[in-house]
């Protein structure tokens, strides 16, 4: 009892810092200074119709490179943490109940389809909102219907660890690639920047979306296998 | 809308912090984390909004010439993008843990846990 | 069928739901799209599609206008008839669940049957198992297989049969 | 036609609010996992409203889809019957 | 031309929100779970196709998007509610005491 | 005209949404919060789709999209840890 009277004392507290903040806030009328700076340059010097994406690949693509790391990361410890052989007998004892005709053969209609969803989530990231990180979990989610179908399915741990690796490679090459012939790390002006609106614009950002995709849909993917494949000792 | 978005962010920090800070159960704990986790984003962007401008992406209703007049600031959407991502691969993290203790112990009672306590 | 065949269905397939999420027909996305689908069906090469097992003869064309001008006709009614249901006061409702049987063999048939059974006044698919169809019925007109069937399968039946066999 | 926006962004606040209670008070944590996905479903929409389309397919993606997939995974791991 | 249209899309888009708050309506009136997956589904899947095809009546280039977010859900809806009355029926959802057959539950056991 | 007639749509569709998000806060099962959570982003993708239209947008109906596969997918999800988990 006398935790949740602390608890209620500190969050009045926090609270009431909140009700400061937002008594003395005031909203910009018009934008600051780097804003300003991304709204006016974005078109002449990415090419991207799509400013968010822009900043996210091109701006600032040294934090995405570490964000990717990041969600490596995470993947690789829950691998290690979780990952263990299936032991024979592990369908007697896991009781999934057959998922059924219907959903089986839905769900074999349904994931190429939400595969290519996923691809064009990530190849038009430049244009309209999605990008690797949406188009990844759209990917990830295909997987994930394969998994609800199938529990038993075997998934290729090798595959997965392929498409990660080298789309991440891919990744850190076409970084060193705009270094030697542009204007520094992941500059995306090594390629035409073509003209606003178009498929094949903006340079090498698709390409550097699309690979962020296909890494992190393999990231995500890698961590659900995981998480699936586990069983009570 | 601005201050309705930013009010109900701060309210569901402070519903998440109360959740975490008075439940035992430690999924519920992960659980009231993204709940908080949920808030401070809805609190990041709410602040750069604008009123009466449109969302950063050009095509036929905001022309790149006019760029600067018509679009909101889109600086917080891109760290909000890069938070949420990032606090999937946080809560990843805390449930494969929590699976581990929860191997260890028998319970999901963090009460239980002593090894630290002195 | 051979496997080319079906993979070149789910290629059409995946080629016509790229130009729909485009809305363009513009060249360079839809050279993207060809190498999208391309790769997909390479690694999905047994998977079903909208078009596999699908028969392509003028009477299968004929039926599919049909059953969709009576699919819509039927999705009508039955919202029809649940509102009609949920705005009277005392709900005036029958419940039961049913069995029925199909005489349906592909898989696409039966799983557009079974939609469509979902969808059309007050039935619901619960379960699908060789040629017994589980079928929730709000208001129930008759607990027998063979009266069942009749008043729910026949009419869709009739021209899946045609279309997919 | 801000003010139907504007409508739409109270309406939303009040879900996620409502929602944020059922997570509180819910008495399983399969109903608190829902709850919370819940809560980020709404909060998605609101950053739509927000102007803020690429959050909020990130939210609904990720925030909202990805995060309650793995924890009914995990849930489902841990079948010790009653978890209060 | 496209005045008419205007009002057309949106007597269709008004008709799809009717098809809305009815399934709502149906979902807190009806007894058991059974029967509000049936109020779920068919109201929303026909009223959200009309409020698309009305939004598409008002602006014709964006029909084709809106085909296939209409075409998508009324594929997957019926199978999402057909897998979750089965979860439901597996799960021994209480059944409301009007039910008079139930033969599913005379072939696979019933658990409730 | 049009404004009055999408003004009405919109108040149809949130009080759809509050009818559904009571049955959401009233449960009393598991799948009856899970039906009404299915039904929510069904309503939601109404106020996706309205939400274009007002502002004019079409990119903001890939997001739709998106909404329409979290549904199936969510439900299909927690129906099979229904299922299992008894």
């Amino acid at each position: 009892m006398i935790k949740h009277v602390i608890a209620l004392l500190l969050l009045i507290g926090l609270g009431a810092v909140f009700a400061g903040l937002m008594v003395g806030y005031t909203p910009d009328t018009v934008l600051n200074y780097t804003a300003n700076y991304y709204a006016e340059q974005t078109a002449s010097e990415v090419g991207a119709a799509n400013i968010v994406t822009a900043i996210i690949v091109t701006y600032r693509g040294l934090d995405t490179l570490g964000e990717v790391t990041v969600l490596f990361l995470t993947a690789a410890i829950i691998a290690l943490v979780l990952k263990r052989d299936r032991q024979p007998g592990f369908e007697a004892q896991h009781g999934w109940p057959p998922s059924g005709e219907l959903l089986h053969t839905g769900s074999r209609l349904l994931v190429p389809l939400v595969l290519l969803l996923g691809v064009y989530v990530f190849v038009k990231g430049h244009l309209s909102p999605g990008g690797g990180f949406q188009g990844g979990a759209i990917v990830a989610s295909s997987v994930l219907l394969m998994l609800l179908t199938d529990p038993l399915r075997r998934f290729s741990h090798r595959l997965i660890a392929v498409i990660e690796s080298g789309s991440g490679l891919a990744y850190v090459g076409i970084g060193f690639i705009g270094l030697l012939l542009g204007g520094g790390f992941l500059d995306n002006r090594i390629l035409p920047l073509g003209s606003l609106g178009d498929m094949f614009s903006a340079g090498a950002i698709p390409v550097i979306y699309s690979l962020i995709g296909l890494k992190v849909g393999a990231e995500f993917s890698s961590m659900m296998v995981n998480l699936s494949e586990t069983e009570e000792q | 809308m601005v201050y309705i978005a930013m009010l109900t962010g701060f309210i569901l920090i402070l519903m998440g912090l109360y959740g975490a800070l008075t439940n035992r159960n430690i999924l519920r704990m992960i659980v009231f984390f993204t709940l908080a986790n949920t808030g401070t984003n809805v609190v990041l962007v709410s602040i750069g909004y604008m009123m009466g401008r449109k969302a950063p992406i050009l095509d036929n209703a905001v022309p790149a010439a006019e760029a600067v007049a018509r679009i909101i600031d889109p600086v917080p959407q891109a760290l909000v993008l890069t938070a949420i991502v990032i606090g999937l691969g946080i809560t990843a993290l805390m449930l494969a843990y929590a699976y581990k203790l929860y191997e260890l112990k028998r319970s999901l009672d963090i009460s239980k846990c002593r090894e630290l306590k002195w | 069928m051979s496997k080319a065949q079906i993979s070149a269905k789910l290629f059409i397939t995946l080629i016509l739901f790229w130009m729909l999420l485009n809305g363009t027909f513009a060249l360079d996305s839809f050279i993207v799209g060809v190498g999208a689908s391309l790769i997909i069906v390479y690694f999905f090469r047994d998977s079903l599609s909208f078009l596999s097992e699908f028969r392509f003869t003028p009477q299968a064309l004929m039926a599919t206008l049909s059953y969709v001008a009576f699919f819509l006709k039927e999705l009508v009614k039955s919202n029809l008839r649940l509102a009609r249901i949920v705005l009277e006061p005392d709900l005036p409702i029958n419940p039961g669940i049913v069995k029925v049987r199909t005489k349906l063999k592909s898989r696409m048939g039966r799983l557009l049957l079974a939609n469509s059974i979902t969808l059309t006044p007050g039935t619901l698919t619960i379960e699908l198992e060789d040629e017994w169809l589980y079928i929730h019925w709000v208001t129930l007109e008759s607990a027998d297989i063979e009266g069942a069937t009749q008043a729910i399968v026949e009419g869709f039946e009739r021209h899946l049969e045609v279309m997919y066999g | 036609m801000s003010p139907l926006l504007l409508t739409m962004s109270v309406l939303l606040a009040a879900a996620m609010i409502v929602a944020g209670i059922v997570t509180i008070r819910a008495r399983t944590i399969s109903i608190a996992i829902l709850a919370s996905g819940a809560v980020s479903l709404f909060a998605s929409v609101m950053f739509l409203l927000l102007a803020a389309p690429d959050v909020a397919m990130t939210e609904a993606a990720i925030g909202s889809g990805l995060t309650t997939f793995l924890f009914f995974f995990v849930l489902g791991r841990i079948r010790s019957g009653n978890y209060d | 031309m496209q005045a008419m249209l205007d009002i057309l899309g949106g007597l269709v888009l008004v008709s799809g929100t009717v098809f809305l708050l009815l399934g709502a309506l149906g979902l807190n009136r009806m007894p058991d779970i059974f029967n509000r997956i049936q109020a779920g589904t068919k109201t929303t899947t026909l009223g959200t196709m009309l409020t698309l095809a009305g939004i598409g009546l008002m602006q014709p280039d964006w029909s084709m998007k809106l085909l296939l977010i209409g075409l998508f859900m009324l594929f997957t809806n019926p199978l999402s509610s057909q897998v979750l009355a089965r979860a439901a029926h597996r799960g021994g959802a209480r059944k409301t005491p009007e039910t008079e057959v139930d033969r599913y539950a005379e072939d696979h056991g019933d658990p409730s | 005209m049009v404004d009055l007639l999408i003004y009405l749509a919109a108040a149809l569709a949130g009080a759809a949404f509050l009818l559904v998000l009571y049955r959401f806060l009233a449960g009393p099962k598991p799948a009856d919060r899970v039906i009404a959570f299915d039904v929510l982003t069904i309503i939601s993708i109404t106020g996706i789709a309205l939400a274009a239209k007002i502002e004019g947008r079409i990119i903001y109906l890939d997001v739709a999209l998106v909404y329409a596969l979290l549904s199936f997918l969510g439900v299909i999800v927690i129906a099979r840890y229904l299922e299992r988990n008894l």
